[in-house]
């Protein structure tokens, strides 16, 4: 194990997996149940799309030029993610605060547009109230929005413990966690502008 | 709209909407629900339906009883056999796989399943409730609305309709149209067969018959709040002339009903009793289903607070 | 500034609940100040409160389960002397209190029973039988237990402090909607639920992840015992099925809180949604709670024939088919929504290919004992019982999944006698045989044998009288969650059920005097070997009560049964295996995380039932700023010496010693 | 222990490419996205081909994520996480796939009176 302190029964504990494998497949598990949770909110979508109660439907709210830069956002910092994870493994400090800030960036914007994007719905009385399909439409890309937001402040969070801890095994253990979360949240944006944005602007 | 006093228990109450327009329809037959045969009403149905479900559930039971008896008889002969103080019996300690013994264990249920599978889906599409039945005659249109909580009876064609009571021509095919007037219910005579939900701004079909002239007790098969108990209503089953008499003579007796009766009906009142309307308003169902009148209020309690949902006054 | 908190809240009009509350809180309050006067405080914090051992946390599982288990049968016999009583009279609990006792009959024993009890048993048995130390993250595992154990106080808060959900154990909208329950009822119940699945998931995931990753050398899949086999099954039925549930209830509160319209009867809301994904969530639940009882009847047929499990690799994919079916199958709970006949079939044939594995499991355990020789012991009574009683209500399952047969037993009390029969014959049977054949391993002593025997007979008679009438009501027409009725026929059967759940109140009655007697006794009854019963798997290996650390060395697996070839080697050499090299153990600390996530979560919890924003607020404060916090701690494991280890573990080899003397080669 | 050698991978543990890898899949998912937009705006496709094609893109890229961000491969160090995520698939299909199937037909089969008896005449 990368420099971790020599146990009194290091030599069972080989015989055991890494405590890397067992936290990352542990998180692994859980972002499966994640993405469990967001298809329920996704087969709900699809079936209230067209429950728009009179009131306005994708194709009067849906911007797709904001959706793209959006898209762009989460996609390099999914990339950046990547780097920051590299270099926290191969310890290059310039690299993984580097990236890490990048992606933070990123994921701000990614925030920023997707709230201007809210507020003027809701502005134009289209708010979550008005129908089914918007009931359902801001649960579904609220709820990813929640899982950046979260996203970003486990990101704060990292880098303080790397400053402060420095590349520890279980701290690298989180990087890795936190990289493997990042990255899923790219994957359920993948399906969200697939049938929320693409779809619902051609209907 | 004020508060409705709500009795609970069978000492009825009436609906405050029929209090104020006028007595309720009287009926022409009146039996008293204590009477009717409700006796095993699964396992001694009165229509073809009923009839049929009762013969796919004993066939089903009996196919799987077929194999759950020996199971069991086997499970306590094994067990006692093999105790551990019976000396004659063979302890062999290591024994624990056979291919054979596999092939069997996997084979007889999935026979039986695949016995029972059949069954199940030639049942499912020869008595899915909205499939229509065969007979010579045409069917009785009726439109039902469960409503809070009571049932309304629209018949479309003959420009009458009832509350907590359903008449219908025995030997007649009937159609129902269902639909809720605000929280789910389920339409169920146990003794003509198949239940349906009824759900606001939906319509569900179903098709019953009654072999043969009788009462039968009605209910609702889905919990729907305080009054549920009380939500049950008798059926009566007639020969045609007599169900020919009952219309006209309900034609001649109490109020009509319209967009402003069904609103005071919506109001919630429990154990109403039976009465009917001398006319109803021509597409009144259609309305309730698209939800142009507005589903039912829920509870009004006039007290602002509403930290604890109204209780009921006792 | 307390929201819709008021004094209005307390039903100071209703006495039972308000009796029965200040009686449980002033018991609360005895047993605090006895804990407190006697200075036991610090040892309840210390070995149990903030432990993160899996043999304790399984134990706390298991007392709540058990604690709650009298809270929903003291509902259920309210529920089955109302019924005797209102036949054409109102009885004595009015609509709006009976409606609430079913719902959180129903909610209490499916979530704050059935699950904690098998978590609880899985928790505490699955890292002994695998060979380790402790589940793969065990500050996460208690974690999950006080986020359950919030949730189950919460829905007792509602008993004195507003209301319950009157609307069934699952909150069926229109009805759950702000318009049809204006009250706190269904608030209470979505919080609970919503806070006790966090907790649930967390458990699952790191159960699957301990099973699946964390092994004593050599332990292979296919050398796992059964137990660990439907352990995995069951959670990952909790991490693909919870998540369901969650986003499922979080709809229904964003409906109720914030005004959005998914299950509303207005602005195109469609309820049918919500049954469907709450059933999608539903049908595998039940298998959540029966694969881990179907685990624990594998163990307990073999151990008590003296045989191997008949049929392994057999009863593996009986498992695995079943786990994978348990998610098509869900229509079946709303074949009467009118989803059309291929609709209806397909489902319908789903849910009977169910009952091939399920017949699959059940034939095994019958060669089990083929050929053993049978020890009529409580553990081994309660499973033959349940062989013969969950045959019958497998049966009338399959019944209610044809179609056509459902359209007349749907919501009847045939279909409340078909979960009961399952529930109690399958979960709570399993739950009980685990509880009577790992006691001695958790606690050290033997419970009472005749009372226990006893206990069995009466659940079993009580069991058919309280719901074989059931059956004939639902062949009659009768409907579930009735109030009161008028029909005569069905009162008769109605009074044979009451009784039979006094008859099982006595089975009760003798299970907790079971529990005093053999506390009281618990000198004579102590387990000295370790091994009472003659184990095949690893948790037997270990002293009773094992210690913190489980196994002083970690176990090498050759094959099945890895205690049983372990025994048997001894007794072929006439000696235990050579002693090892003992070494020190690292073992994780103790830590409060999750007890204070629990605090902040009931405050949560209970300030969004009422409203209360600003205690939101601070409670919302307090929860990020205590994760905050232990995430930023470095807690090192601590490390138990090896002298204190070889200690322990040559105390054990000992008693072994002593036993090996006693066994002769099984032939 | 470097991950090298261990017996088993974490998901996400780095492949073989570095940053190589990440540039490919970066270069893939972009060019899947543009298509993805591309396809969703134009009139050069038959129309109500397009949600297929857009679902088959989506999957496309979502493989792209898994491979190359998460190094998730077929390699047999990493078994028990492929036998994870297909478990999980499976279950998001039967959730998706189940739930739209039932709701079609009870939407087609509750249609208000009227409409049905539209759509017979
Ligand atoms: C785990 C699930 C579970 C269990 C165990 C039970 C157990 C019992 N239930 Fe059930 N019940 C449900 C789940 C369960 N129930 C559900 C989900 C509903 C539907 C709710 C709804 O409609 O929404 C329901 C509904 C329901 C109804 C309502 C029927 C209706 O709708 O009309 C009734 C009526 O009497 C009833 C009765 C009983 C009885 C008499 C028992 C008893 O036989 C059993 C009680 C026994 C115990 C609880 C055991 C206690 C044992 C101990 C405490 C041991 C102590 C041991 C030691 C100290 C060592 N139940
Ligand atoms: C632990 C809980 C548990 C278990 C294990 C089961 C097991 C099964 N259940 Fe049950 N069920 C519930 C708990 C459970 N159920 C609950 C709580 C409800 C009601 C919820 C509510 O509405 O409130 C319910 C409701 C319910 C319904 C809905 C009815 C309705 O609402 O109208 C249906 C319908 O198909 C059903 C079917 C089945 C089937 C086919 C099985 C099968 O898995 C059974 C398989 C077992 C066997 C068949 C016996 C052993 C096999 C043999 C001896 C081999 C030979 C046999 C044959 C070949 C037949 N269940
Ligand atoms: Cu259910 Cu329409
Ligand atoms: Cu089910």
């Amino acid at each position: 194990m990368n420099g971790a302190p020599a146990t009194a029964d290091s030599h069972q504990m080989s015989e055991l997996l890494s405590k890397r494998i067992v936290t990352g497949y542990g998180f692994w598990i859980f972002l499966l149940s994640d993405i469990i949770m967001f298809s329920a909110f996704f087969a709900t979508y699809a079936v209230l799309a067209r429950a728009t109660a009179g009131g306005p439907t994708g194709r009067d709210l849906f911007n797709l030029d904001s959706v793209a830069i959006e898209t762009g956002c989460l996609l390099l910092s999914s990339f950046t993610c990547g780097l920051a994870s590299i270099g926290a493994q191969t310890r290059r400090d310039l690299l993984f605060y580097g990236a890490m800030t990048v992606t933070f960036l990123l994921g701000l914007g990614f925030l920023s547009i997707e709230v201007r994007e809210f507020a003027g719905m809701v502005a134009r009385g289209a708010g979550p109230s008005r129908s089914a399909f918007l009931s359902a439409f801001f649960t579904l890309v609220g709820c990813h929005g929640l899982h950046v937001s979260a996203g970003l402040l486990w990101l704060l969070t990292m880098m303080a413990q790397v400053f402060a801890k420095g590349y520890r095994p279980d701290i690298l253990r989180r990087v890795l966690c936190f990289s493997l979360f990042w990255h899923a949240l790219d994957i359920v944006w993948i399906g969200v502008f697939t049938v929320v944005y693409l779809m619902g602007a051609g209907q | 709209m004020m508060a409705v006093p709500a009795k609970w228990g069978k000492f009825t109450m009436r609906a405050a909407s029929d209090r104020r327009h006028g007595p309720p329809g009287r009926l022409i037959i009146v039996l008293p629900l204590m009477l009717t045969g409700c006796q095993a009403a699964i396992l001694d149905p009165k229509g073809f339906v009923g009839l049929s479900e009762k013969t796919i559930l004993i066939d089903s039971l009996a196919i799987m009883l077929a194999i759950v008896l020996p199971t069991i008889a086997a499970t306590l002969g094994f067990a006692w056999w093999f105790r551990v103080s019976n000396m004659r019996a063979r302890y062999w300690p290591d024994w624990a796989y056979s291919g054979r013994i596999e092939l069997i264990v996997w084979g007889i249920p999935l026979l039986t399943i695949m016995l029972l599978g059949g069954v199940a889906w030639i049942g499912s599409h020869d008595l899915d409730p909205a499939t229509p039945l065969a007979s010579p005659s045409s069917p009785l249109e009726v439109q039902g609305v469960s409503m809070d909580w009571k049932w309304l009876f629209i018949y479309p064609d003959q420009h009458v309709a009832s509350v907590n009571q359903l008449v219908i021509p025995a030997g007649v095919p009937v159609h129902f149209s269902l639909t809720s007037a605000s929280v789910m219910n389920a339409f169920f005579v146990p003794a003509l067969g198949s239940m349906i939900y009824t759900m606001n701004g939906m319509a569900t079909q179903l098709n019953l018959e009654a072999g043969a002239p009788g009462s039968f007790h009605g209910l609702s098969s889905h919990y729907s709040g305080d009054g549920f108990s009380d939500m049950h209503f008798e059926v009566h089953a007639m020969p045609a002339d007599e169900f020919q008499a009952w219309v006209a003579a309900t034609r001649n007796t109490g109020s009509a009903l319209d967009t402003g009766t069904y609103r005071h009906l919506m109001i919630q009142s429990i154990a109403v009793e039976p009465f009917t309307y001398k006319d109803s308003e021509a597409g009144l169902f259609q309305k309730i289903v698209r939800q142009e009148l507005p589903p039912g209020p829920g509870p009004q309690t006039g007290t602002p607070s509403l930290d604890v949902s109204p209780r009921s006054a006792h | 500034m307390l929201g819709k908190l008021s004094w209005s809240a307390i039903p100071f009009d209703q006495p039972i609940p308000l009796v029965a509350a200040a009686l449980v809180g002033s018991v609360i309050v005895c047993v605090l100040i006895w804990v407190i006067v006697k200075g036991h405080l610090p040892y309840l914090w210390n070995e149990w409160i903030t432990s993160v051992d899996h043999k304790r946390i399984g134990e706390m599982y298991t007392i709540l389960a058990l604690i709650m288990l009298l809270r929903g049968f003291t509902d259920a016999i309210m529920m089955r002397s109302q019924q005797a009583l209102a036949f054409q009279s109102p009885g004595y609990l009015p609509p709006e209190h009976y409606n609430q006792i079913f719902s959180a009959h129903g909610t209490l024993m499916i979530f704050f029973v059935a699950m904690p009890f098998m978590i609880g048993l899985m928790n505490f048995v699955v890292p002994l039988q695998l060979g380790i130390r402790d589940v793969a993250f065990p500050t996460l595992n208690s974690v999950g237990f006080w986020l359950t154990a919030t949730g189950a106080l919460l829905v007792n808060i509602s008993l004195v402090v507003g209301e319950f959900a009157r609307t069934g154990w699952l909150p069926y909208p229109p009805l759950s909607e702000l318009t049809y329950s204006p009250g706190v009822g269904p608030d209470y119940y979505l919080w609970a639920l919503e806070i006790s699945g966090v907790g649930t998931l967390v458990s699952g995931v790191n159960l699957v992840t301990t099973i699946l990753k964390v092994h004593a050398p050599g332990m292979t899949y296919t050398r796992m015992p059964m137990f660990c086999w439907t352990a995995l099954a069951s959670n990952l039925l909790i991490v693909a099925a919870f998540p369901i549930l969650t986003a499922t209830l979080a709809m229904l509160l964003l409906d109720r809180y914030l005004g959005f319209h998914f299950f509303t009867n207005e602005a195109g809301g469609n309820v049918m949604m919500f049954m469907n994904l709450i059933w999608a969530w539903g049908h595998p639940e039940v298998y959540i709670l029966i694969l881990p009882a179907f685990g624990v009847f594998s163990e307990v047929v073999a151990t008590f024939s003296g045989k191997p499990l008949f049929g392994y690799r057999s009863m593996v994919m009986a498992t695995m088919a079943i786990c994978l079916l348990s998610f098509t199958v869900w229509l079946h709970h709303f074949f009467t929504m009118g989803a059309g006949a291929d609709v209806n079939a397909i489902f319908g044939i789903m849910s009977m290919i169910i009952a091939v594995p399920t017949g699959v499991k059940i034939f095994n355990w019958l060669f089990t004992m083929y050929g053993g020789r049978v020890v009529f012991a409580p553990p081994m009574l309660w499973a033959l019982g349940f062989m013969v009683t969950f045959a019958i209500g497998g049966m009338t399952g399959v019944l209610l999944a044809v179609p056509p047969a459902d359209f007349v037993l749907h919501n009847s009390l045939f279909l409340v006698a078909h979960f009961h029969n399952v529930i109690i014959g399958g979960v709570l049977f399993g739950g009980f045989a685990g509880y009577s054949y790992w006691f001695p391993k958790a606690f050290g002593f033997r419970l009472h044998e005749g009372l226990g025997v006893a206990a069995f007979w009466c659940w079993l008679v009580g069991f058919y009288l309280a719901f074989g009438p059931l059956y004939v009501l639902g062949l009659e027409g009768m409907t579930r969650r009735m109030q009161h009725y008028d029909v005569p026929e069905w009162h008769p059967w109605l009074l044979a059920a009451a009784a039979g759940a006094l008859v099982i109140l006595a089975g009760i009655v003798l299970q907790v005097v079971q529990l005093v007697v053999s506390i009281r006794d618990r000198v004579e009854l102590r387990d000295t070997t370790g091994d009472p019963w003659n184990g095949r798997s690893l948790e037997w290996a270990t002293p009773s009560p094992p210690p913190a650390f489980n196994f002083p060395v970690l176990p090498h697996v050759e094959g099945g049964d890895a205690y049983w070839a372990i025994k048997q080697r001894a007794i072929a050499h006439a000696a235990l295996s050579e002693e090892p090299a003992y070494a020190a153990i690292e073992m994780p600390r103790n830590s409060p995380t999750g007890f204070i996530c629990a605090f902040f979560a009931t405050f949560m919890g209970f300030a969004l039932i009422w409203h209360i924003w600003w205690m939101v607020a601070v409670a919302a404060v307090g929860a990020f700023a205590t994760f905050v916090v232990f995430a930023w701690r470095d807690v090192p494991d601590y490390i138990i010496p090896a002298s204190k280890i070889a200690r322990i573990a040559r105390a054990n080899r000992r008693s072994r010693e002593l036993a090996l003397a006693n066994l002769r080669p099984v032939r | 222990m470097s991950p090298a050698e261990d017996p088993d991978l974490a998901p996400g543990d780095e492949g073989t490419e570095g940053i190589a890898g990440y540039v490919v899949g970066l270069g893939l998912a972009i060019l899947l996205t543009g298509v993805s937009f591309f396809v969703a705006q134009t009139t050069l496709v038959w129309q109500p081909s397009i949600p297929v094609a857009l679902a088959v893109l989506a999957i496309a890229q979502m493989g792209v994520h898994l491979v190359f961000f998460l190094h998730i491969t077929t390699g047999p160090d990493n078994v028990n996480n492929v036998m994870a995520l297909a478990f999980g698939v499976l279950i998001v299909i039967l959730l998706i796939g189940g739930s739209l199937w039932i709701m079609a037909h009870l939407n087609q089969n509750m249609m208000p009176m009227d409409r049905i008896m539209q759509m017979q005449r």
